[in-house]
C-alpha cells in the first residue's frame, strides 16, 4: 500500500517537465529574438556600411536577391531609393528597439511615480493625478503628435516624448492597483511601525513589490510603442528622414505593396517577430509572477 | 493634404497672381472614339482628383487649387481667359475702359443662376465686395479696385486707383454669386452658380458631388451627376478605378504609372503643364551668399538620374528657371551639369574644403518628396556636405518659409500665367526679398521685359535673364511636371488644360 | 494493512464510502509534490468521520479527490480507488463523479464568500440543484429553496432570498452553502473546513446546525479540520493526516485519550488549553515537512522525539497496535512506547 | 498597583470615517472602539480577546500608531502619544513594536532574512552601528531559534513558523519595551504555535517585555496572559485575571464566549460546555 | 448608487473641463500663425494684424480662454475658416461616420471573440488554444494601416469584392471595420480567455461542480458572467479610443471621419474645428466610460448595492 503504481505516475512527470519545459521555451526563444534582432540592429548596418542619407537611384525597387551592379547581392532587395533592405531593416530595428526602450524607460519612470504617489496617498491626490491620466487618455494623441513634429521639428527625441506621454497612463494605473493591493499588507504596515518614512516605504517597500506587473506590462507596451511609432510615421509624424525605423520603413513601402511587396512586408515581418517575442515573453512572464494579472 | 500642388496656392504670391491669367499652352485630351453614348440616367462620374478640396468659399481662398477645380464647373466669372491668355466674354457680355481708371462691362443677358434667378449687375458688385471685404490672398491684387457700381441691371462699373492693363485676368479669376448672400457665410459654404453644374453635398476634404444645372443658360452638360472622391492611399486609388468605383484620376505617380497602363480599359493621358518644382538657397545666409557654393551645390546633384528614377516621362528636368511650356522660359545657353569634381573645387575655392552643414526645409504636404530630398542630400554628401532635411507639416513649412528661417527650401510652384514674368519677376527680383537674392542687373532686365509689348524682344531680353541666373545660381529649378490623368475608356470629351481645372461640361460617358 | 482494514469495516457494515491506497500528485514549477501518498478509509452511513491535519497535510486534497476538484491540470489522481456505490470515482470520468455530487455526495467549503457567486442572488443559487439537476421550474424551485434557507436559520428568508452574498454575514453565508448542498438530500456530506473563517460563537453554530442536519437526515458526514477542538463534539472517528498520509485512525475517544502516534500525541500536547497555566507548552520541533522533498522512510521522524534509526528505513504502514482498542491504526513503529509513556 | 504603568489606555475612541459619495467630505463616522480603558505595566501581558468586528486590532493598531485615536490618551511611560508629533512618534516606535498575524505577509518577500531585520536601524541608526548590523541580525536570529547561517535566505524559503521568528526578531531588533502582538500565532499551525508561544514566554522574561496579545482564541489568552480584556463592540465588557473569567464569567457577552469555545475531550468533565441534547454523543 | 452616478459625473465634467483647458494650450503653443495660412506669404502685417483681430486672436489669452470655455458650454465651437460653417456642424457631419465604424469594429470584435476566447479558455494549453492565442498575437502585432491596404488590395483590387473607399454602401463598410476590430478581436479573445482561466480557479466555480453542474452549464452560468463584467471597462475603452483613434484606417480608406477631420483640421490650423474635435472626441470617450462605468456598477450587485 505504500508504493504508488508508477505506470500511472508516468504521465504526470512529463507532464510536469512538459509544462517547465514550457515555460523555459517561452521565455527563452521571445528572449533569443529580441537578442538577435538586437545584436542584428547593432552589427549589420556596420558591417553593411549603412548609410541611411545614401541614395542609389539606379538600383531602386530591386526584388530580394536581385544582384546589384557593384556585385552585391541584396538578400531582401531594395527600397525605392536604392537603399539596400536588409541592411535598412536592422538599422531601422535599433532605431525602434532605442524609441521602445526609450519610451518604457520615460512612460514607466513618469507612470510609476505618479501611479505609486496617487495610490499610496490617495484622497484628493489620487482623484486628481487620476482624473489627469483620463484626461491623457481622452486627449487624442495625434495632436500632440502634430504639436510637437511643428515646434521641434520631426526627431527621435519628438515621438519619444509623445509615446511617452502617451503610455505613462497604463504605467500609472497599474502601479497605483498594486500600490493599492500591497499598501495595507502587513509588511508594508510593519516597516510604518518600524518607523520608517513614507520615502523608504514607497520606493524601498512598495516599489519592489509592484515590479512584476509593472514588468509584465513593459515588455507588452514594448510592442505596441513600436507598432505605434509605425502609424506615427504613416501618419507623417514618425521619425524624421535619413532616420529609418522599422515603422518608417514599413509605412514608405506602403504604397509600392503591389508593384516592390518586399519593402513594407520584410520589415513588417520582423516588426511582427519583435512585437510577437515581446508578447509572448509578457505572456510567459506574466505566467511565471503571477498568472492572474491580466492582459494588461 | 497629401498632393503635391496643394500648396502652391498658398505658397504662390498674391500680388501679380492676376495680373493676367491662364494661357493655354497646349492641353492633352484624353481618350478618343468609344462606344454608344450611355442613357442619361447612367451618366454618372466619379472623379479622384489630386487635390483636396478643403472648402467651397472662393472669396476665402481664392486661390486653393483643389477648390477652383470644382467651382471652375459651379460658379463662372465675368470674363474668361482664352488659351492665348486674352480675355473672353463669360458672365459680361462686353467691356470698355472709359477712362484709364474705369472699367464698365455689360453683362450678357438670360443668365440665370442654378436657383432660376436671373443674374445682375447688384450680384457682381455685391461678390466683388466680398472678395474686398475677406482679404484673403488675393487681397494685394484687389486693392487697386477703388468702387464697384451696378449702374444698371446689365452694367458694371469699376474704379481703379490707378490705370491697371491687368484687371480683366483678375476678374477671370473672381466667380460671381449673388447678392443677397453677399454677407452670408453659410451660403458661400455651398454656393449656387451660374455655370454648368450645381452642387449637390460637400464634406471637406473628402467629396463633393454635383448635379447637373437642367436650367443652364449654356450648353447643358452631358453627365447627369459629377462626384470629386479625394482618395489620397495611392493603393486605394488605383484600387478604385481598376474596380470601377472611379472612372478617372488625376496625378497617378510615376511608380504606378505601369500598374495603371497594364489595366485594360484605362487610357493614360498626360500633358504639358505649368508646374515645376524648385529648389531655393537662402542667398543671404552663410555660405550660401557665395555663388560658388551654391553652383558647386547645383553640380553636386546629377538632376537628369534623380528625375528619370523618381519621376520616368511623368517629369522632366528644366533647362530653365521656368516651365518650357510658359512663354519667356528660354533655355539657358550654359546650364551647369552634374560635375562633382567642379563643385569640390568650387567649394574649396570658397572655403569650404571640409564641407558644410545646412538645412533644407519642404512641405510633408508635397507627396513622394521624401525621396526626392533623400537623392539630393545624398549627393551633397557625396562632396562633403551634410545637409540636414527639415520635413515640416504644410502650415508650420509656410511659416517657417516666410519667415526666411531656412537655409534651402524645395517646394513645387507654377506658372499661373503661362508668362516667364509672373515666376521671374514676381519671385526674383531684389523688391521682392523672397530669397535674400538681389541683383539690380536682373531687375533691369525684367522691368524692361515687363514692359516691353514685342515678343521677340521679350524673349530676347528673357534670354539675359535667364542667362544671369544660371551664373548667379539664386536657385535650382529641379524638374517641371506633367499633369496626368487615368480614365477609363467610357469616358470621352475630356481634356486636361495645363491648368488642370477640366471642363466636366463636355465629358460624357460611353458604353 | 490495507486488508487489514477492510476487513475492519467489514466487520461493521458495507461502507458508504470507501477510499482505498488513494495516491494523488500536484505538479508545480518546482517538482512533483506528492499530496497523497496511499490514503485509505471508510465512511459508514450515518457517522461522521473527522480528518484532522496540518496544513499541507492532505486532508482537503483528499476532500477534492473524491468530489473530482482536483485543480486541473496540476493535480491529478495517480493511484487507488474511490468507491461508492460499486462506482469507483477515481477511474470514472468527471461528467460521471459530477451526476453523482450534490444527490449522493454534497460539499461545502471553507470561505463561504468565495465559495458562492457574487453576482447571483442566492435564491437563485439555492435554487439552482433543484432547476438544474432536477428539472424543476423557476417557481417551484425558489420555494424549495426558500424552505431550506428557513431549516438553515436564515432569519426573514422571505425577504433575504432575493439578496446577494455580500449583503450577508460570514456565518449566514456558511448556513447558505449547507442549505445549497442538502438541497438534494446527499447520502455523504464533506465539510472542508467549514467553520475556520468563522468566529468562535458562529462556528459552534455551524457545527450544532450540521449536527442537527445529520441526525435528521442521517446522512454520513466527513469533517475535516485543523483543530481538533472543533470536532471533538461531532466526530464518532478520526483520521490524523501527516504529510499526505493518515497516520493514526480511529474511535475519536480513543484516539484522543490515548494518542498511539507520536505526531498526535505532540499535537494533543501543544494545545494550549490542555495544559496547567503558567506551564510551558510542549510542542513538536521542527516544522512540517516539505512535499516535494519529504523525508526517507517515517515523514515524521526529523521531529519524532523518540525516533529511531529504523524509521528513516521504511514508511512504516498503518496497523493496530498492541493494546490499542478495535479500529485504532497506527503507522509508527514505536506506537506501543508512545502508549507506555503516556 | 504599585508599579509605574507602561501603556494606559484612556477613553480610547477610534472610527472610520464615512465619505459622502459625491464630494467624498467626510459625514460621518464608524465607531470602531468607543471607549477602552486598560493599562499594562512592564513586563506583563495583557490579552485582548473578542470576535471579528469587536475593535480589538483597532485598539492596537492605534496604540502602535496605524491608525488615529479621535478621542481619549494614550499614555506611553507618561507621554500622552495621540499628541506626539512626528519625531516624538518616531522615538515612541523605539519602545514598542509589532508583530503581525500573517507570517506570509508581514514579511516583506524581497528582502532577505538579514534585511527584514536591520531594516528597523534603517529608521532607527544609533541603535546599532552600521559595522555590527550584519553580525546583531545574525544574533538575533540565533536568538529566536533562526540558523544565523540562513540570514540570506528569503521569507519564502521558510515555514510558517520561522516566518514568524523573523518578525519576533524584527520587532526585537530595536529593543523595545511592548510587543502587540496582533493575533499573532493564530495563523500557524497548532504544533508550530506552541513552539511561538513558548519562545514569546522565554524572551519575555529574558528582556522584561510586555506584551499586549491580541488573539481570538481564547485558549491561547488563557495560556499566555497576566490579565485579559473582554472586548464587544468597541469596548472593554469584563477584564480579569485569566483564571477568574474562564472560571467565573460575570458578563453575558463573555459566558456565551466562552461557552462556545470548543473543549478537545468533552467527555472528560463530562459537564460540556455547550447545551446538552443536540449534538449526538458518540 | 445615485451618489455614485453623482460622483462620476462630476468627475466626468471635471476630465471634459481637463480636455478643454489642454487644448486650448496646446493649439496655442503650435507654431504658424493662422492669419498667415488664411492671407498667404506675402500679406502684409497690417493685413495679417486685422485678421488676428477678426478672428480674436490679439485679445488676451485669458479673455480667449473664457469665451472659449463659455462656447464648450454652449457646444459653439466658432467657425471654422476654410469652411465658414460652425466647426460644430463639421463635427456633427464626421462623428456619426467614426461612431458607426467604431461600433460595428466593437460589436464585430465581441462577436467573434467571444468564441475564441472561450474555446481557447476551456481548451487551455491544448493546440487550438496555442492557435488562438498565437493567432490574436500576430494580429495584435501587425501595423493596422499596413493590414489595411493588403485587405485593400486582396478584396478591392484582385477579387473586387468590395469597395476601396467611400461611403456609400454597406460594403464599403467591411474593410474598415475589419481592420479597425482584428486587433480588437485579438486583445478581447486573450482576456475572454484569461478571464475564464481566472474565474475557474474561484471557489464558486468549484460550488456549481460540487452541485453537479456540467462544465457547459458552468460556464455559461457562473463563469462568463463574472469573466465579462471586467471586460466591459476594456470593451468601453477601446470603443472610446477608436472616436479619436481610427484616423490611420480612416486614412487608408479615404473614409470621412473625426480623425481624418482633426488631422486634417490641425494641418491647416483650423483652431475652432481642432477644439471642437478634440473636446467632442473626449466628452464621447468620457461619456462612453462614465456609461461603461455605471453598467459595471449595476452589474455587479457588490459595487450596485453598497451603501
Amino acid at each position: 500500500m505504500t508504493t504508488a503504481p508508477t505506470t500511472s505516475a508516468a504521465p504526470a512527470m512529463t507532464k510536469a517537465r512538459r509544462s517547465r519545459w514550457g515555460v523555459h521555451t517561452r521565455t527563452l526563444v521571445p528572449c533569443a529574438i529580441i537578442a538577435l534582432i538586437a545584436v542584428g540592429a547593432i552589427f549589420v548596418p556596420v558591417l553593411y556600411g549603412y548609410d541611411p542619407l545614401r541614395v542609389d537611384l539606379a538600383d531602386r525597387l530591386k526584388p530580394p536577391g536581385s544582384v546589384l551592379p557593384n556585385g552585391s547581392i541584396a538578400v531582401f532587395g531594395t527600397d525605392q531609393i536604392g537603399s539596400d533592405l536588409f541592411a535598412q531593416m536592422m538599422a531601422g530595428a535599433r532605431v525602434s528597439l532605442i524609441i521602445g526602450a526609450a519610451t518604457l524607460a520615460i512612460a514607466g519612470v513618469i507612470g510609476v511615480l505618479i501611479g505609486m504617489l496617487a495610490g499610496y496617498y490617495g484622497g484628493w491626490l489620487d482623484t486628481v493625478l487620476m482624473r489627469v491620466a483620463d484626461i491623457q487618455l481622452a486627449f487624442p494623441a495625434i495632436l500632440l503628435a502634430v504639436l510637437l513634429a511643428a515646434v521641434l521639428g520631426q526627431g527621435v527625441l519628438n515621438v519619444i516624448i509623445v509615446l511617452s506621454i502617451s503610455n505613462w497612463v497604463v504605467f500609472a494605473r497599474i502601479a497605483r492597483s498594486q500600490v493599492l493591493a500591497l499598501k495595507d499588507r502587513e509588511y508594508v504596515e510593519a516597516a510604518r511601525t518600524l518607523g520608517l518614512g513614507n520615502f523608504h516605504i514607497i520606493f524601498r517597500t512598495l516599489l519592489p513589490g509592484s515590479l512584476p506587473p509593472i514588468l509584465v506590462v513593459g515588455t507588452v507596451e514594448l510592442g505596441h510603442v513600436v507598432l505605434a511609432e509605425a502609424a506615427l510615421s504613416f501618419l507623417g509624424v514618425g521619425v524624421p528622414m535619413g532616420t529609418a525605423s522599422l515603422g518608417s520603413t514599413i509605412a514608405n513601402g506602403v504604397q509600392y505593396l503591389s508593384t516592390a511587396w518586399w519593402i513594407s512586408t520584410l520589415p513588417g515581418v520582423l516588426l511582427l517577430l519583435l512585437v510577437l517575442a515581446t508578447g509572448v515573453l509578457g505572456d510567459a512572464v506574466r505566467d511565471r509572477l503571477d498568472p492572474r494579472l491580466r492582459s494588461l | 493634404m497629401n498632393s503635391i500642388r496643394e500648396k502652391i496656392s498658398l505658397a504662390v504670391a498674391a500680388t501679380a497672381v492676376a495680373m493676367m491669367a491662364l494661357t493655354g499652352c497646349g492641353s492633352g485630351t484624353a481618350s478618343t472614339g468609344g462606344g454608344a453614348m450611355l442613357p442619361d440616367e447612367q451618366q454618372n462620374l466619379t472623379f479622384v482628383p489630386a487635390f483636396a478640396v478643403p472648402g467651397l468659399d472662393p472669396t476665402k481662398a481664392p486661390l486653393e487649387m483643389g477648390s477652383n477645380q470644382v467651382l471652375s464647373n459651379v460658379l463662372q466669372a465675368l470674363v474668361k481667359l482664352d488659351e492665348n491668355s486674352q480675355p473672353q466674354p463669360q458672365l459680361a457680355e462686353s467691356w470698355e475702359w472709359t477712362t484709364p481708371t474705369t472699367l464698365t462691362l455689360k453683362l450678357r443677358e438670360g443668365v440665370t443662376f442654378s436657383d432660376g434667378q436671373a443674374l445682375s449687375s447688384a450680384d457682381v458688385k455685391a461678390t466683388l465686395e466680398r472678395y474686398i471685404s475677406q482679404k484673403q490672398t488675393l487681397a494685394a491684387v484687389l486693392a487697386v479696385i477703388e468702387s464697384v457700381s451696378a449702374d444698371d441691371p446689365t452694367t458694371v462699373t469699376i474704379t481703379t486707383t490707378q490705370p491697371t492693363g491687368t484687371l480683366l485676368g483678375v476678374l477671370s479669376m473672381l466667380f460671381i454669386g449673388q447678392a443677397a448672400h453677399a454677407q452670408d457665410d453659410a451660403w458661400w459654404a455651398k454656393p449656387t452658380g451660374t455655370g454648368p453644374f450645381v452642387i449637390n453635398d460637400f464634406i471637406a476634404n473628402d467629396k463633393v458631388s454635383l448635379t447637373r444645372n437642367e436650367g443652364y443658360w449654356g450648353e447643358k452638360a452631358k453627365l447627369r451627376s459629377l462626384t470629386f472622391k479625394l482618395i489620397t492611399d495611392v493603393n486605394a486609388k488605383v484600387t478604385a478605378l481598376s474596380n470601377g468605383q472611379a472612372q478617372v484620376l488625376n496625378d497617378v505617380p510615376f511608380d504606378q504609372v505601369a500598374t495603371v497602363e497594364a489595366m485594360s480599359n484605362v487610357a493614360f493621358t498626360q500633358t504639358e503643364g505649368l508646374t515645376y518644382n524648385f529648389l531655393w538657397f537662402n542667398n543671404a545666409r552663410e555660405p550660401f551668399t557665395d555663388v560658388r557654393v551654391r553652383t558647386a551645390m547645383w553640380e553636386a546633384v546629377d538632376l537628369p538620374t534623380i528625375v528619370e528614377s523618381l519621376y520616368g516621362d511623368t517629369a522632366s528636368v528644366m533647362d530653365s528657371f521656368c516651365p518650357t511650356s510658359a512663354f519667356g522660359c528660354v533655355a539657358a545657353t550654359d546650364m551647369p551639369s552634374y560635375d562633382p569634381e567642379h563643385a569640390k573645387k568650387l567649394l574649396a575655392e570658397a572655403g569650404y574644403a571640409e564641407g558644410f552643414t545646412a538645412d533644407v526645409i519642404f512641405s510633408t504636404a508635397n507627396a513622394g518628396y521624401d525621396s526626392l530630398i533623400s537623392a539630393l542630400v545624398s549627393a551633397w554628401n557625396e562632396i562633403g556636405v551634410t545637409i540636414t532635411p527639415r520635413a515640416l507639416d504644410g502650415a508650420t513649412w509656410l511659416s517657417e518659409f516666410s519667415a526666411l528661417n531656412w537655409d534651402m527650401d524645395v517646394q513645387p510652384n507654377q506658372t499661373a500665367t503661362g508668362d516667364a514674368d509672373y515666376t521671374l519677376n514676381r519671385l526674383y527680383k531684389c523688391e521682392a526679398k523672397r530669397m535674400g537674392y538681389c541683383n539690380p542687373e536682373l531687375d533691369q532686365l525684367m522691368a524692361q521685359a515687363q514692359e516691353s509689348n514685342d515678343a521677340q524682344a521679350r524673349l530676347k531680353l528673357y534670354q539675359q535673364v535667364v542667362d544671369t541666373m544660371v551664373k548667379d545660381a539664386p536657385a535650382i529649378p529641379l524638374f517641371q511636371t506633367k499633369p496626368n490623368v487615368a480614365a477609363s475608356n467610357t469616358v470621352q470629351g475630356l481634356t486636361i488644360p495645363p491648368t488642370e481645372f477640366i471642363d466636366w461640361s463636355t465629358v460624357y460617358l460611353t458604353e | 494493512m490495507t486488508e487489514q482494514l477492510v476487513a475492519d469495516s467489514r466487520r461493521a457494515q458495507s461502507p458508504l464510502l470507501s477510499v482505498r491506497d488513494l495516491q494523488v500528485e500536484f505538479t508545480t514549477s518546482a517538482g512533483i509534490a506528492r499530496a497523497l501518498d496511499g490514503v485509505s478509509f471508510d465512511v459508514q452511513a450515518g457517522e461522521t468521520l473527522a480528518i484532522l491535519g496540518e496544513s499541507g497535510s492532505g486532508k482537503s486534497v483528499t476532500s477534492q479527490a473524491i468530489m473530482a476538484l482536483l485543480p486541473k491540470p496540476a493535480g491529478s489522481i495517480v493511484g487507488g480507488s474511490i468507491l461508492y456505490d460499486g462506482i469507483d470515482l477515481a477511474k470514472e470520468p468527471v461528467s460521471r463523479v459530477r451526476d453523482l455530487c450534490a444527490t449522493d455526495i454534497a460539499m461545502i467549503f471553507q470561505d463561504p464568500l468565495s465559495s458562492l457567486n457574487p453576482v447571483f442572488r442566492i435564491g437563485d443559487q439555492v435554487a439552482e440543484p433543484f432547476r438544474r439537476r432536477l428539472g424543476m421550474g423557476k417557481k417551484e424551485a425558489l420555494a424549495r429553496a426558500l424552505e431550506l434557507l428557513k431549516r438553515v436559520g436564515i432569519a426573514d428568508a422571505e425577504r433575504r432570498i432575493s439578496n446577494y452574498p455580500h449583503q450577508f454575514s460570514g456565518g449566514q453565508r456558511q448556513r447558505i452553502m449547507i442549505a445549497m448542498a442538502i438541497a438534494l438530500k446527499p447520502r455523504i456530506l464533506i465539510a472542508d473546513e467549514p467553520t475556520t473563517a468563522l468566529d468562535v460563537t458562529v462556528q459552534a453554530q455551524i457545527m450544532r446546525l450540521l449536527a442537527e442536519l445529520q441526525a435528521e437526515t442521517g446522512m454520513a458526514m466527513i469533517l475535516i479540520s485543523h483543530d481538533l477542538g472543533v470536532v471533538a463534539d461531532s466526530a464518532s472517528r478520526v483520521a490524523i493526516m501527516y504529510a499526505g498520509r493518515i497516520i493514526e485512525t480511529g474511535g475519536i475517544r480513543e484516539v484522543y485519550d490515548h494518542p498511539q502516534h507520536p505526531y498526535t500525541k505532540g499535537l494533543l500536547d501543544s494545545i494550549p488549553g490542555a495544559h496547567a497555566m503558567g506551564e510551558p507548552l510542549r510542542p513538536i520541533v521542527g516544522s512540517p515537512p516539505n512535499l516535494l522533498d519529504l523525508p526517507a522512510g517515517c515523514a515524521f521522524h526529523p521531529r519524532c522525539p523518540i525516533a529511531v534509526p529504523e524509521c528513516r528505513a521504511a514508511v512504516p504502514s498503518l496497523r493496530e497496535p498492541e493494546g490499542a482498542a478495535l479500529g485504532h491504526h497506527v503507522a509508527c513503529i514505536r506506537a506501543e512506547e508512545v502508549r507506555s509513556h503516556d | 498597583m504599585t508599579e509605574v504603568s507602561l501603556l494606559k489606555v484612556q477613553n480610547l475612541r477610534v472610527s472610520y470615517p464615512i465619505h459622502s459619495s459625491i464630494l467624498q467630505r467626510r459625514i460621518g463616522e464608524n465607531m470602531a472602539v468607543k471607549d477602552v480603558n486598560f493599562t499594562i505595566s512592564a513586563g506583563q501581558t495583557v490579552g485582548l480577546v473578542g470576535e471579528s468586528g469587536s475593535g480589538k486590532s483597532t485598539v492596537a493598531r492605534t496604540i502602535i500608531g496605524l491608525e488615529k485615536a479621535d478621542g481619549g490618551r494614550i499614555e506611553f511611560e507618561g507621554r500622552d502619544i495621540t499628541q506626539s508629533t512626528r519625531t516624538e512618534l518616531k522615538a515612541l516606535r523605539r519602545d514598542m513594536q509589532m508583530v503581525f498575524q500573517d507570517p506570509f505577509a508581514s514579511l516583506n518577500p524581497r528582502l532577505s532574512v538579514q534585511e527584514i531585520i536591520v531594516e528597523p536601524w534603517l529608521a532607527h541608526p544609533d541603535v546599532v552601528p552600521k559595522n555590527r548590523r550584519a553580525s546583531e541580525a545574525k544574533a538575533l536570529m540565533d536568538r529566536v531559534g533562526l540558523n544565523p547561517d540562513y540570514a540570506s535566505r528569503f521569507p519564502h524559503q521558510f515555514s510558517g513558523g520561522q516566518r514568524q521568528r523573523i518578525g519576533i526578531a524584527r520587532a526585537l531588533a530595536l529593543q523595545p519595551k511592548l510587543i502587540i502582538c496582533d493575533e499573532a500565532v493564530s495563523a500557524l499551525d497548532v504544533s508550530v504555535q506552541a513552539q511561538v508561544l513558548n519562545l514569546l514566554d522565554d524572551l519575555k522574561q529574558e528582556f522584561n517585555l510586555a506584551y499586549l496579545f491580541i488573539s481570538h482564541d481564547l485558549s491561547v489568552i488563557e495560556h499566555i496572559c497576566d490579565r485579559v480584556l473582554v472586548l464587544n463592540g468597541g469596548v472593554v465588557v469584563e477584564e480579569g485575571t485569566p483564571r477568574e473569567l474562564f472560571e467565573n464569567p460575570q458578563d453575558d457577552y463573555t459566558k456565551r464566549l466562552f461557552a462556545a469555545v470548543p473543549v478537545i475531550r468533552p467527555w472528560l468533565n463530562g459537564a460540556s460546555s455547550k447545551p446538552a441534547g443536540t449534538i449526538p454523543r458518540y | 448608487m445615485l451618489g455614485y452616478v453623482i460622483r462620476r459625473i462630476l468627475l466626468a465634467v471635471f476630465v471634459l473641463w481637463g480636455v478643454s483647458t489642454v487644448v486650448f494650450i496646446i493649439v496655442r503653443l503650435v507654431p504658424a500663425d493662422p492669419a498667415l495660412l488664411i492671407a498667404g506669404d506675402t500679406a502684409t502685417a497690417d493685413q495679417l494684424a486685422a485678421l488676428r483681430n477678426q478672428m480674436g486672436l490679439d485679445r488676451p489669452p485669458l479673455v480667449q480662454y473664457g469665451s472659449f470655455l463659455g462656447g464648450v458650454v454652449t457646444g459653439d465651437f466658432g467657425s471654422s475658416y476654410t469652411q465658414s460653417v460652425p466647426a460644430m456642424q463639421l463635427v456633427a457631419q464626421a462623428l456619426p461616420n467614426t461612431a458607426l465604424l467604431a461600433f460595428l469594429a466593437v460589436l464585430g470584435a465581441l462577436v467573434v471573440s467571444f468564441p475564441l476566447g472561450v474555446v481557447a479558455a476551456v481548451r487551455v494549453n491544448r493546440p487550438i488554444d496555442r492557435i488562438v492565442t498565437t493567432g490574436s498575437l500576430i494580429v495584435q502585432a501587425l501595423p493596422s494601416f499596413w493590414i489595411g491596404v493588403v485587405l485593400l488590395l486582396i478584396f478591392s483590387r484582385t477579387l473586387k469584392w468590395l469597395p476601396s473607399a467611400d461611403l456609400t454602401s454597406a460594403q464599403s463598410l467591411i474593410l474598415p471595420t475589419t481592420v479597425l476590430a482584428l486587433p480588437l478581436i485579438a486583445l478581447l479573445t486573450r482576456l475572454i480567455r484569461s478571464g475564464l482561466i481566472e474565474v475557474n480557479g474561484e471557489g464558486y466555480i468549484n460550488t456549481a461542480r460540487a452541485k453537479g453542474m456540467r462544465e457547459p452549464a458552468i460556464l455559461f452560468t457562473h463563469a462568463i458572467r463574472n469573466a465579462l463584467i471586467p471586460i466591459i471597462t476594456v470593451v468601453g475603452l477601446a470603443f472610446g479610443t477608436l472616436l479619436g483613434g481610427a484616423v490611420v484606417t480612416e486614412t487608408v480608406f479615404s473614409f470621412p471621419g473625426i480623425g481624418k477631420l482633426l488631422v486634417s483640421s490641425i494641418h491647416v490650423r483650423d483652431y475652432s474645428v481642432v477644439q471642437a474635435c478634440v473636446i467632442v472626441i473626449a466628452a464621447a470617450f468620457v461619456l462612453i466610460n462614465l456609461l461603461v462605468d455605471l453598467l459595471y456598477a449595476y452589474l455587479d450587485p457588490r459595487v450596485r448595492l453598497a451603501k
